[in-house]
Protein backbone atom coordinates (compact mmCIF):
# COMPACT_ATOMS: atom_id res chain seq x y z
CA UNK A 1 0.00 0.00 0.00
CA UNK A 2 1.26 3.69 -1.18
CA UNK A 3 0.63 6.23 1.99
CA UNK A 4 0.38 9.36 3.34
CA UNK A 5 -0.38 11.12 6.23
CA UNK A 6 -1.84 14.42 6.99
CA UNK A 7 -0.29 15.48 10.72
CA UNK A 8 -2.59 18.34 12.31
CA UNK A 9 -1.81 17.88 16.19
CA UNK A 10 1.14 19.67 17.92
CA UNK A 11 3.96 17.61 19.63
CA UNK A 12 1.67 15.51 21.96
CA UNK A 13 0.03 11.73 22.36
CA UNK A 14 -2.14 12.51 18.36
CA UNK A 15 1.56 13.39 16.70
CA UNK A 16 3.75 10.45 18.45
CA UNK A 17 0.74 8.43 17.44
CA UNK A 18 1.28 9.25 13.68
CA UNK A 19 5.24 8.88 14.23
CA UNK A 20 4.26 5.13 15.82
CA UNK A 21 1.78 4.70 12.32
CA UNK A 22 4.68 5.48 10.17
CA UNK A 23 7.45 3.91 11.45
CA UNK A 24 4.83 0.67 11.81
CA UNK A 25 4.14 1.27 7.95
CA UNK A 26 7.16 0.89 6.67
CA UNK A 27 8.35 -1.64 9.15
CA UNK A 28 6.06 -4.04 7.12
CA UNK A 29 7.23 -2.92 3.79
CA UNK A 30 4.33 -0.38 2.91
CA UNK A 31 5.33 2.63 0.88
CA UNK A 32 5.33 6.45 2.63
CA UNK A 33 6.12 9.19 0.45
CA UNK A 34 4.85 11.77 2.43
CA UNK A 35 4.14 13.64 5.53
CA UNK A 36 2.38 16.75 5.33
CA UNK A 37 2.27 18.65 8.15
CA UNK A 38 -0.76 21.64 8.52
CA UNK A 39 -2.02 24.03 11.29
CA UNK A 40 -0.42 22.83 14.43
CA UNK A 41 1.22 20.14 13.12
CA UNK A 42 3.82 22.03 11.98
CA UNK A 43 4.78 22.37 14.97
CA UNK A 44 6.49 19.07 14.85
CA UNK A 45 9.24 20.52 13.00
CA UNK A 46 10.08 23.43 15.31
CA UNK A 47 14.04 22.52 14.93
CA UNK A 48 14.91 25.88 18.20
CA UNK A 49 12.46 23.69 20.40
CA UNK A 50 14.08 21.42 23.35
CA UNK A 51 12.69 18.48 24.56
CA UNK A 52 12.32 18.19 28.29
CA UNK A 53 14.03 15.97 30.00
CA UNK A 54 13.06 12.62 29.76
CA UNK A 55 10.65 13.31 26.82
CA UNK A 56 11.72 12.02 23.25
CA UNK A 57 13.39 15.12 20.36
CA UNK A 58 10.24 14.47 17.64
CA UNK A 59 11.56 16.17 15.40
CA UNK A 60 14.94 14.42 15.44
CA UNK A 61 12.79 10.60 15.24
CA UNK A 62 10.92 12.15 12.43
CA UNK A 63 14.21 13.29 10.38
CA UNK A 64 15.48 10.09 11.28
CA UNK A 65 12.62 8.10 9.95
CA UNK A 66 12.67 10.63 6.73
CA UNK A 67 16.15 9.85 6.17
CA UNK A 68 16.25 6.22 6.69
CA UNK A 69 12.89 5.51 4.77
CA UNK A 70 13.16 8.23 1.83
CA UNK A 71 9.86 10.07 3.46
CA UNK A 72 9.28 13.77 2.37
CA UNK A 73 8.51 15.57 5.62
CA UNK A 74 6.38 19.10 4.47
CA UNK A 75 5.49 21.74 6.80
CA UNK A 76 2.40 23.87 5.05
CA UNK A 77 3.86 27.06 4.51
CA UNK A 78 1.05 29.74 5.62
CA UNK A 79 0.88 27.70 8.56
CA UNK A 80 4.56 27.82 9.42
CA UNK A 81 5.55 30.80 8.84
CA UNK A 82 3.25 33.07 11.20
CA UNK A 83 4.22 29.86 14.06
CA UNK A 84 7.93 31.48 13.68
CA UNK A 85 8.91 28.12 11.79
CA UNK A 86 11.22 29.37 8.58
CA UNK A 87 13.58 27.92 6.59
CA UNK A 88 16.66 29.42 5.42
CA UNK A 89 15.01 31.34 2.32
CA UNK A 90 12.00 32.23 4.44
CA UNK A 91 14.56 34.12 7.32
CA UNK A 92 16.48 35.97 4.23
CA UNK A 93 13.22 36.97 3.08
CA UNK A 94 11.21 38.00 6.17
CA UNK A 95 15.06 39.17 7.88
CA UNK A 96 14.59 36.87 11.20
CA UNK A 97 17.04 34.60 12.38
CA UNK A 98 17.15 31.01 10.74
CA UNK A 99 16.55 28.28 9.66
CA UNK A 100 14.32 27.69 12.86
CA UNK A 101 13.00 24.32 10.85
CA UNK A 102 14.35 21.21 12.33
CA UNK A 103 16.81 19.32 9.92
CA UNK A 104 14.76 16.90 7.24
CA UNK A 105 11.73 19.21 7.10
CA UNK A 106 10.47 21.05 4.30
CA UNK A 107 8.08 24.23 3.77
CA UNK A 108 5.51 23.77 0.57
CA UNK A 109 2.63 25.22 -0.41
CA UNK A 110 -1.12 23.39 0.36
CA UNK A 111 -0.81 22.35 -3.08
CA UNK A 112 1.64 19.69 -1.89
CA UNK A 113 -0.94 17.78 0.01
CA UNK A 114 -3.73 18.05 -2.73
CA UNK A 115 -0.94 16.31 -5.16
CA UNK A 116 -0.65 13.62 -2.00
CA UNK A 117 -4.54 12.84 -2.12
CA UNK A 118 -4.65 11.95 -5.31
CA UNK A 119 -1.09 10.36 -5.52
CA UNK A 120 -1.56 8.23 -2.56
CA UNK A 121 -3.61 5.30 -1.96
CA UNK A 122 -4.75 6.00 1.24
CA UNK A 123 -3.72 9.06 3.11
CA UNK A 124 -4.71 8.94 6.94
CA UNK A 125 -5.02 12.44 9.27
CA UNK A 126 -3.61 12.53 12.79
CA UNK A 127 -5.78 15.47 14.23
CA UNK A 128 -5.89 16.80 18.15
CA UNK A 129 -8.38 13.91 18.68
CA UNK A 130 -6.18 11.32 17.53
CA UNK B 1 -38.13 13.93 -17.93
CA UNK B 2 -35.71 11.85 -15.92
CA UNK B 3 -32.90 13.94 -16.33
CA UNK B 4 -34.90 17.02 -15.54
CA UNK B 5 -35.20 15.93 -11.78
CA UNK B 6 -33.08 17.96 -9.62
CA UNK B 7 -30.10 15.66 -7.72
CA UNK B 8 -30.58 14.19 -4.52
CA UNK B 9 -27.37 13.45 -2.27
CA UNK B 10 -27.93 10.06 -2.62
CA UNK B 11 -28.23 10.28 -6.39
CA UNK B 12 -25.19 12.77 -7.29
CA UNK B 13 -21.84 11.16 -8.65
CA UNK B 14 -19.96 11.15 -5.16
CA UNK B 15 -16.79 13.68 -4.54
CA UNK B 16 -13.27 13.07 -5.23
CA UNK B 17 -12.60 15.07 -2.62
CA UNK B 18 -14.28 15.72 0.76
CA UNK B 19 -13.04 17.60 3.33
CA UNK B 20 -14.63 17.25 6.53
CA UNK B 21 -14.72 19.76 9.06
CA UNK B 22 -15.47 19.61 12.74
CA UNK B 23 -14.15 22.52 14.43
CA UNK B 24 -16.12 25.66 15.79
CA UNK B 25 -14.86 28.94 14.26
CA UNK B 26 -12.95 29.72 17.45
CA UNK B 27 -10.47 28.45 19.43
CA UNK B 28 -8.01 27.05 17.07
CA UNK B 29 -7.26 27.76 13.72
CA UNK B 30 -8.44 24.18 12.46
CA UNK B 31 -11.49 25.65 10.67
CA UNK B 32 -9.34 27.86 8.68
CA UNK B 33 -7.07 25.23 7.68
CA UNK B 34 -9.78 22.98 5.95
CA UNK B 35 -10.74 26.51 3.99
CA UNK B 36 -7.86 27.21 2.88
CA UNK B 37 -7.40 23.52 2.09
CA UNK B 38 -10.49 23.30 -0.15
CA UNK B 39 -9.07 26.84 -2.12
CA UNK B 40 -5.70 25.36 -2.64
CA UNK B 41 -7.94 22.25 -3.79
CA UNK B 42 -10.12 23.86 -6.16
CA UNK B 43 -7.27 25.99 -7.38
CA UNK B 44 -5.67 22.55 -8.56
CA UNK B 45 -8.82 21.66 -10.66
CA UNK B 46 -9.74 19.16 -7.46
CA UNK B 47 -12.85 21.14 -5.84
CA UNK B 48 -13.91 19.38 -3.30
CA UNK B 49 -17.33 18.91 -0.82
CA UNK B 50 -17.31 20.05 2.35
CA UNK B 51 -19.08 18.36 5.24
CA UNK B 52 -19.88 20.55 7.86
CA UNK B 53 -20.10 18.19 11.34
CA UNK B 54 -20.88 18.62 14.87
CA UNK B 55 -19.07 21.40 16.36
CA UNK B 56 -17.64 22.32 12.91
CA UNK B 57 -21.63 23.86 11.80
CA UNK B 58 -21.32 26.60 14.16
CA UNK B 59 -18.95 27.85 11.53
CA UNK B 60 -22.40 28.52 9.40
CA UNK B 61 -23.21 30.69 12.21
CA UNK B 62 -24.21 34.78 10.80
CA UNK B 63 -21.13 36.60 11.38
CA UNK B 64 -21.77 39.63 14.07
CA UNK B 65 -20.62 42.68 13.81
CA UNK B 66 -18.52 42.97 16.80
CA UNK B 67 -17.52 39.54 16.42
CA UNK B 68 -13.63 38.86 16.66
CA UNK B 69 -11.69 39.36 13.34
CA UNK B 70 -10.90 36.12 12.87
CA UNK B 71 -14.54 35.13 12.91
CA UNK B 72 -15.39 37.66 10.30
CA UNK B 73 -12.70 36.94 8.56
CA UNK B 74 -14.18 33.05 8.03
CA UNK B 75 -17.38 34.49 7.27
CA UNK B 76 -15.76 36.01 3.96
CA UNK B 77 -13.79 32.96 2.90
CA UNK B 78 -16.95 31.35 3.45
CA UNK B 79 -19.20 33.35 1.20
CA UNK B 80 -16.15 33.13 -1.60
CA UNK B 81 -16.86 29.54 -1.86
CA UNK B 82 -18.76 29.30 -4.89
CA UNK B 83 -17.04 31.87 -6.73
CA UNK B 84 -14.04 28.80 -6.62
CA UNK B 85 -16.58 26.17 -8.19
CA UNK B 86 -16.68 24.66 -4.48
CA UNK B 87 -20.34 24.07 -4.67
CA UNK B 88 -21.24 20.96 -2.80
CA UNK B 89 -21.32 21.72 0.88
CA UNK B 90 -23.05 19.24 3.24
CA UNK B 91 -24.67 20.31 6.87
CA UNK B 92 -24.70 17.71 9.52
CA UNK B 93 -28.35 17.48 10.41
CA UNK B 94 -28.58 16.58 13.92
CA UNK B 95 -25.70 18.88 15.18
CA UNK B 96 -27.84 21.81 13.55
CA UNK B 97 -30.42 20.37 16.12
CA UNK B 98 -28.49 19.95 18.77
CA UNK B 99 -27.07 23.64 18.70
CA UNK B 100 -30.85 24.90 17.90
CA UNK B 101 -29.66 26.11 14.06
CA UNK B 102 -32.26 24.49 12.32
CA UNK B 103 -33.89 27.79 11.18
CA UNK B 104 -30.25 29.33 10.70
CA UNK B 105 -29.94 30.57 6.76
CA UNK B 106 -27.15 28.28 5.53
CA UNK B 107 -24.99 29.07 2.21
CA UNK B 108 -26.96 28.27 -1.22
CA UNK B 109 -25.23 25.60 -1.79
CA UNK B 110 -25.84 23.61 1.33
CA UNK B 111 -27.34 20.52 1.58
CA UNK B 112 -28.35 19.51 5.25
CA UNK B 113 -27.79 15.72 5.61
CA UNK B 114 -28.71 13.16 8.41
CA UNK B 115 -26.45 10.29 9.39
CA UNK B 116 -27.47 8.25 6.41
CA UNK B 117 -26.35 10.43 3.89
CA UNK B 118 -23.08 11.39 5.84
CA UNK B 119 -22.70 7.76 5.78
CA UNK B 120 -23.22 7.72 1.89
CA UNK B 121 -21.14 10.84 1.75
CA UNK B 122 -18.03 9.07 3.04
CA UNK B 123 -18.10 5.66 2.00
CA UNK B 124 -18.41 7.47 -1.68
CA UNK B 125 -15.84 9.49 -2.18
CA UNK B 126 -12.27 8.23 -3.14
CA UNK B 127 -10.53 10.67 -0.50
CA UNK B 128 -10.97 12.30 2.69
CA UNK B 129 -9.25 15.15 4.91
CA UNK B 130 -10.69 15.00 8.10
CA UNK B 131 -10.28 18.70 10.40
CA UNK C 1 -3.64 50.21 40.87
CA UNK C 2 -1.03 48.13 40.63
CA UNK C 3 -1.51 45.68 38.20
CA UNK C 4 0.23 42.08 36.65
CA UNK C 5 -1.07 39.58 33.82
CA UNK C 6 -1.11 35.96 33.50
CA UNK C 7 -1.12 35.73 30.07
CA UNK C 8 -1.90 31.71 29.08
CA UNK C 9 -3.40 31.87 25.62
CA UNK C 10 -1.65 31.67 22.40
CA UNK C 11 -1.75 34.67 19.91
CA UNK C 12 -5.25 34.93 19.03
CA UNK C 13 -8.38 37.02 20.15
CA UNK C 14 -7.48 36.34 24.18
CA UNK C 15 -3.73 37.51 24.00
CA UNK C 16 -5.46 40.65 21.85
CA UNK C 17 -7.77 41.01 25.06
CA UNK C 18 -4.74 40.69 27.36
CA UNK C 19 -2.95 43.61 24.65
CA UNK C 20 -6.06 45.63 24.94
CA UNK C 21 -6.52 45.59 28.56
CA UNK C 22 -2.49 46.44 29.51
CA UNK C 23 -2.70 49.41 27.19
CA UNK C 24 -6.39 50.50 28.68
CA UNK C 25 -5.05 50.01 31.93
CA UNK C 26 -2.04 52.27 31.16
CA UNK C 27 -3.52 55.01 29.35
CA UNK C 28 -5.94 55.36 32.73
CA UNK C 29 -2.58 56.02 34.65
CA UNK C 30 -2.64 52.51 36.22
CA UNK C 31 1.09 50.72 37.33
CA UNK C 32 1.29 47.55 35.11
CA UNK C 33 4.67 45.75 36.06
CA UNK C 34 4.91 42.75 34.62
CA UNK C 35 3.24 40.85 32.19
CA UNK C 36 3.99 36.78 32.57
CA UNK C 37 3.60 34.27 29.68
CA UNK C 38 3.23 30.92 30.59
CA UNK C 39 2.18 27.77 28.61
CA UNK C 40 1.32 28.47 25.34
CA UNK C 41 0.99 32.37 25.93
CA UNK C 42 4.86 32.23 25.36
CA UNK C 43 4.07 31.90 21.64
CA UNK C 44 2.88 35.78 22.05
CA UNK C 45 6.72 36.16 22.00
CA UNK C 46 8.07 34.00 19.31
CA UNK C 47 10.30 36.44 17.47
CA UNK C 48 10.60 34.33 14.26
CA UNK C 49 7.18 34.47 13.74
CA UNK C 50 5.82 36.30 10.43
CA UNK C 51 1.79 37.85 10.89
CA UNK C 52 -0.16 37.24 7.94
CA UNK C 53 -1.08 40.51 5.85
CA UNK C 54 -3.50 41.99 7.09
CA UNK C 55 -2.98 40.87 10.93
CA UNK C 56 -1.31 42.72 13.70
CA UNK C 57 1.90 41.76 14.38
CA UNK C 58 1.36 40.45 18.19
CA UNK C 59 4.86 40.50 19.55
CA UNK C 60 6.08 44.06 18.48
CA UNK C 61 3.02 45.52 19.71
CA UNK C 62 3.77 44.06 22.97
CA UNK C 63 7.30 45.33 22.74
CA UNK C 64 6.23 48.92 22.05
CA UNK C 65 3.66 49.13 24.67
CA UNK C 66 6.36 47.62 27.14
CA UNK C 67 9.13 50.24 26.17
CA UNK C 68 6.64 52.90 26.34
CA UNK C 69 5.66 51.95 29.84
CA UNK C 70 8.40 50.27 31.58
CA UNK C 71 6.18 47.22 31.38
CA UNK C 72 8.82 44.03 31.88
CA UNK C 73 7.73 40.73 29.32
CA UNK C 74 8.77 37.51 30.81
CA UNK C 75 8.31 34.36 29.18
CA UNK C 76 8.07 30.90 31.38
CA UNK C 77 11.43 29.12 30.70
CA UNK C 78 10.63 25.86 30.49
CA UNK C 79 6.92 26.82 28.48
CA UNK C 80 9.15 28.38 26.28
CA UNK C 81 12.41 26.31 25.31
CA UNK C 82 10.17 23.48 24.92
CA UNK C 83 8.04 25.50 22.10
CA UNK C 84 11.35 26.64 20.94
CA UNK C 85 11.76 30.57 21.94
CA UNK C 86 15.10 30.83 23.02
CA UNK C 87 17.14 33.46 24.05
CA UNK C 88 20.39 34.17 23.19
CA UNK C 89 21.86 32.50 26.49
CA UNK C 90 19.44 28.92 26.09
CA UNK C 91 20.09 28.94 22.05
CA UNK C 92 24.20 28.70 23.21
CA UNK C 93 23.67 26.41 25.71
CA UNK C 94 21.55 23.94 23.54
CA UNK C 95 23.52 24.82 19.57
CA UNK C 96 20.66 26.30 18.22
CA UNK C 97 20.26 28.92 16.19
CA UNK C 98 19.02 32.13 17.87
CA UNK C 99 17.36 34.02 19.30
CA UNK C 100 14.25 33.48 18.49
CA UNK C 101 12.37 35.32 21.60
CA UNK C 102 11.50 38.96 20.19
CA UNK C 103 12.93 41.94 21.11
CA UNK C 104 11.64 42.90 24.38
CA UNK C 105 10.61 39.95 25.91
CA UNK C 106 12.64 38.45 28.49
CA UNK C 107 12.60 34.53 29.97
CA UNK C 108 12.65 33.68 33.25
CA UNK C 109 11.29 31.11 35.75
CA UNK C 110 7.95 30.10 37.17
CA UNK C 111 9.75 32.02 40.93
CA UNK C 112 8.79 35.68 39.03
CA UNK C 113 5.41 34.59 38.85
CA UNK C 114 4.89 33.84 42.41
CA UNK C 115 6.71 36.99 42.82
CA UNK C 116 4.29 39.16 40.86
CA UNK C 117 1.33 37.34 42.77
CA UNK C 118 3.04 38.80 45.93
CA UNK C 119 4.09 42.08 45.15
CA UNK C 120 0.93 43.30 42.73
CA UNK C 121 -2.56 44.48 43.88
CA UNK C 122 -4.28 42.33 41.17
CA UNK C 123 -3.21 39.65 38.58
CA UNK C 124 -5.04 39.14 36.00
CA UNK C 125 -4.94 36.40 33.70
CA UNK C 126 -6.27 36.17 30.17
CA UNK C 127 -6.46 32.40 29.69
CA UNK C 128 -7.99 30.31 25.97
CA UNK C 129 -11.25 30.95 26.71
CA UNK C 130 -10.39 34.55 27.66
CA UNK D 1 -12.62 21.77 73.44
CA UNK D 2 -13.13 24.18 70.59
CA UNK D 3 -9.42 24.38 69.43
CA UNK D 4 -9.89 20.57 69.11
CA UNK D 5 -12.24 20.88 66.58
CA UNK D 6 -11.33 19.72 63.27
CA UNK D 7 -11.13 22.46 60.77
CA UNK D 8 -14.00 22.71 58.19
CA UNK D 9 -14.26 24.51 54.91
CA UNK D 10 -15.49 27.49 56.76
CA UNK D 11 -13.42 27.54 59.20
CA UNK D 12 -10.52 27.14 57.44
CA UNK D 13 -8.44 30.19 56.88
CA UNK D 14 -8.43 31.35 53.67
CA UNK D 15 -5.47 30.94 51.52
CA UNK D 16 -3.50 33.35 50.45
CA UNK D 17 -2.71 31.72 47.08
CA UNK D 18 -5.58 29.86 45.21
CA UNK D 19 -4.88 28.12 42.02
CA UNK D 20 -7.48 27.17 39.81
CA UNK D 21 -7.25 24.40 37.05
CA UNK D 22 -10.36 23.37 35.17
CA UNK D 23 -8.62 21.73 32.42
CA UNK D 24 -8.52 18.01 31.88
CA UNK D 25 -4.99 16.45 31.48
CA UNK D 26 -4.58 15.88 28.10
CA UNK D 27 -5.16 17.63 24.69
CA UNK D 28 -3.32 20.96 26.55
CA UNK D 29 -0.68 21.34 28.79
CA UNK D 30 -2.80 23.86 30.94
CA UNK D 31 -3.04 21.28 33.59
CA UNK D 32 1.01 20.51 34.18
CA UNK D 33 1.28 24.22 34.02
CA UNK D 34 -1.23 24.56 37.00
CA UNK D 35 0.82 22.00 39.00
CA UNK D 36 4.12 23.44 37.62
CA UNK D 37 3.35 26.65 38.93
CA UNK D 38 2.12 25.09 42.43
CA UNK D 39 5.46 23.20 42.88
CA UNK D 40 6.94 26.84 42.31
CA UNK D 41 5.33 28.53 44.84
CA UNK D 42 5.48 26.03 47.59
CA UNK D 43 9.26 26.51 46.50
CA UNK D 44 8.97 30.38 47.51
CA UNK D 45 7.35 29.47 50.79
CA UNK D 46 3.75 30.21 49.29
CA UNK D 47 2.29 26.76 49.19
CA UNK D 48 -0.60 27.47 47.77
CA UNK D 49 -4.45 25.99 48.02
CA UNK D 50 -5.58 24.51 44.61
CA UNK D 51 -8.79 24.05 43.46
CA UNK D 52 -9.97 21.31 40.32
CA UNK D 53 -12.91 22.85 38.64
CA UNK D 54 -14.49 21.82 35.71
CA UNK D 55 -13.08 19.63 33.67
CA UNK D 56 -9.59 19.61 36.01
CA UNK D 57 -11.74 16.74 37.79
CA UNK D 58 -10.49 14.48 35.46
CA UNK D 59 -6.89 15.21 36.45
CA UNK D 60 -7.96 13.10 39.75
CA UNK D 61 -8.67 10.30 37.76
CA UNK D 62 -6.79 7.18 38.49
CA UNK D 63 -3.59 6.40 36.06
CA UNK D 64 -3.95 3.84 33.29
CA UNK D 65 -0.71 1.61 32.74
CA UNK D 66 -1.51 2.05 29.03
CA UNK D 67 -2.06 5.77 29.15
CA UNK D 68 -0.38 8.68 27.35
CA UNK D 69 3.15 9.21 29.10
CA UNK D 70 2.04 13.03 30.09
CA UNK D 71 -0.89 11.81 31.75
CA UNK D 72 0.98 9.14 33.90
CA UNK D 73 3.65 11.67 34.75
CA UNK D 74 0.69 14.12 35.86
CA UNK D 75 -0.26 11.61 38.62
CA UNK D 76 2.87 11.19 39.85
CA UNK D 77 3.22 14.73 39.94
CA UNK D 78 0.29 14.55 41.88
CA UNK D 79 1.04 12.63 44.43
CA UNK D 80 4.05 14.34 45.10
CA UNK D 81 2.19 17.66 46.03
CA UNK D 82 2.27 16.97 50.16
CA UNK D 83 5.94 16.47 49.70
CA UNK D 84 5.72 20.68 49.11
CA UNK D 85 3.43 21.04 51.72
CA UNK D 86 0.60 21.32 49.03
CA UNK D 87 -2.18 19.94 50.93
CA UNK D 88 -5.12 21.92 50.73
CA UNK D 89 -6.83 20.38 47.84
CA UNK D 90 -10.50 21.33 46.82
CA UNK D 91 -12.50 19.69 44.04
CA UNK D 92 -15.75 20.68 42.82
CA UNK D 93 -18.58 18.48 44.08
CA UNK D 94 -20.88 19.20 40.88
CA UNK D 95 -18.50 18.41 38.07
CA UNK D 96 -17.30 14.73 39.95
CA UNK D 97 -22.04 14.49 40.08
CA UNK D 98 -21.68 15.17 36.11
CA UNK D 99 -18.85 13.21 35.10
CA UNK D 100 -19.86 10.16 37.76
CA UNK D 101 -17.30 10.39 39.54
CA UNK D 102 -18.64 10.65 43.37
CA UNK D 103 -16.65 7.58 44.19
CA UNK D 104 -13.84 7.91 42.47
CA UNK D 105 -11.04 7.64 45.23
CA UNK D 106 -9.42 11.08 45.97
CA UNK D 107 -6.15 12.43 47.17
CA UNK D 108 -5.52 12.29 51.05
CA UNK D 109 -5.91 16.00 51.39
CA UNK D 110 -8.80 16.64 49.26
CA UNK D 111 -12.01 17.93 50.26
CA UNK D 112 -15.09 18.02 48.06
CA UNK D 113 -16.85 21.61 47.65
CA UNK D 114 -20.27 22.55 46.95
CA UNK D 115 -21.01 26.06 44.87
CA UNK D 116 -20.99 27.79 48.28
CA UNK D 117 -17.74 26.39 49.34
CA UNK D 118 -16.15 27.13 45.57
CA UNK D 119 -17.36 30.88 46.35
CA UNK D 120 -16.12 31.30 49.69
CA UNK D 121 -12.60 29.78 48.31
CA UNK D 122 -12.64 32.46 45.88
CA UNK D 123 -13.80 35.61 47.82
CA UNK D 124 -11.77 35.00 50.73
CA UNK D 125 -8.33 34.20 49.11
CA UNK D 126 -5.71 37.17 48.59
CA UNK D 127 -4.68 36.09 45.18
CA UNK D 128 -6.05 33.58 42.17
CA UNK D 129 -4.28 32.13 39.28
CA UNK D 130 -6.70 30.35 37.01
CA UNK D 131 -5.94 27.65 34.27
Amino acid sequence: MNYALLVLAPPGSASRAALGFARAACARGHQLERVFFLDRGVENGMGTAVAPQGERDLPAQWAQLASEQGVELVLCISSAIRRGLLDATEAQRHEKVGPTVAPGFTIGGLGLLVETCTDCERLLTFGEGC
Amino acid sequence: MASDTPKASGQAEPPRLLLVTRSPPYGSSLARSALDTALAAAAFDMAPALLFLDHGVLQLLPQQEGAASETRSHGKVLDSLPLYDIDRIYVDAAALLHFGLQDMPLPAAAEVVDSTGIRALLEGCDHILSF
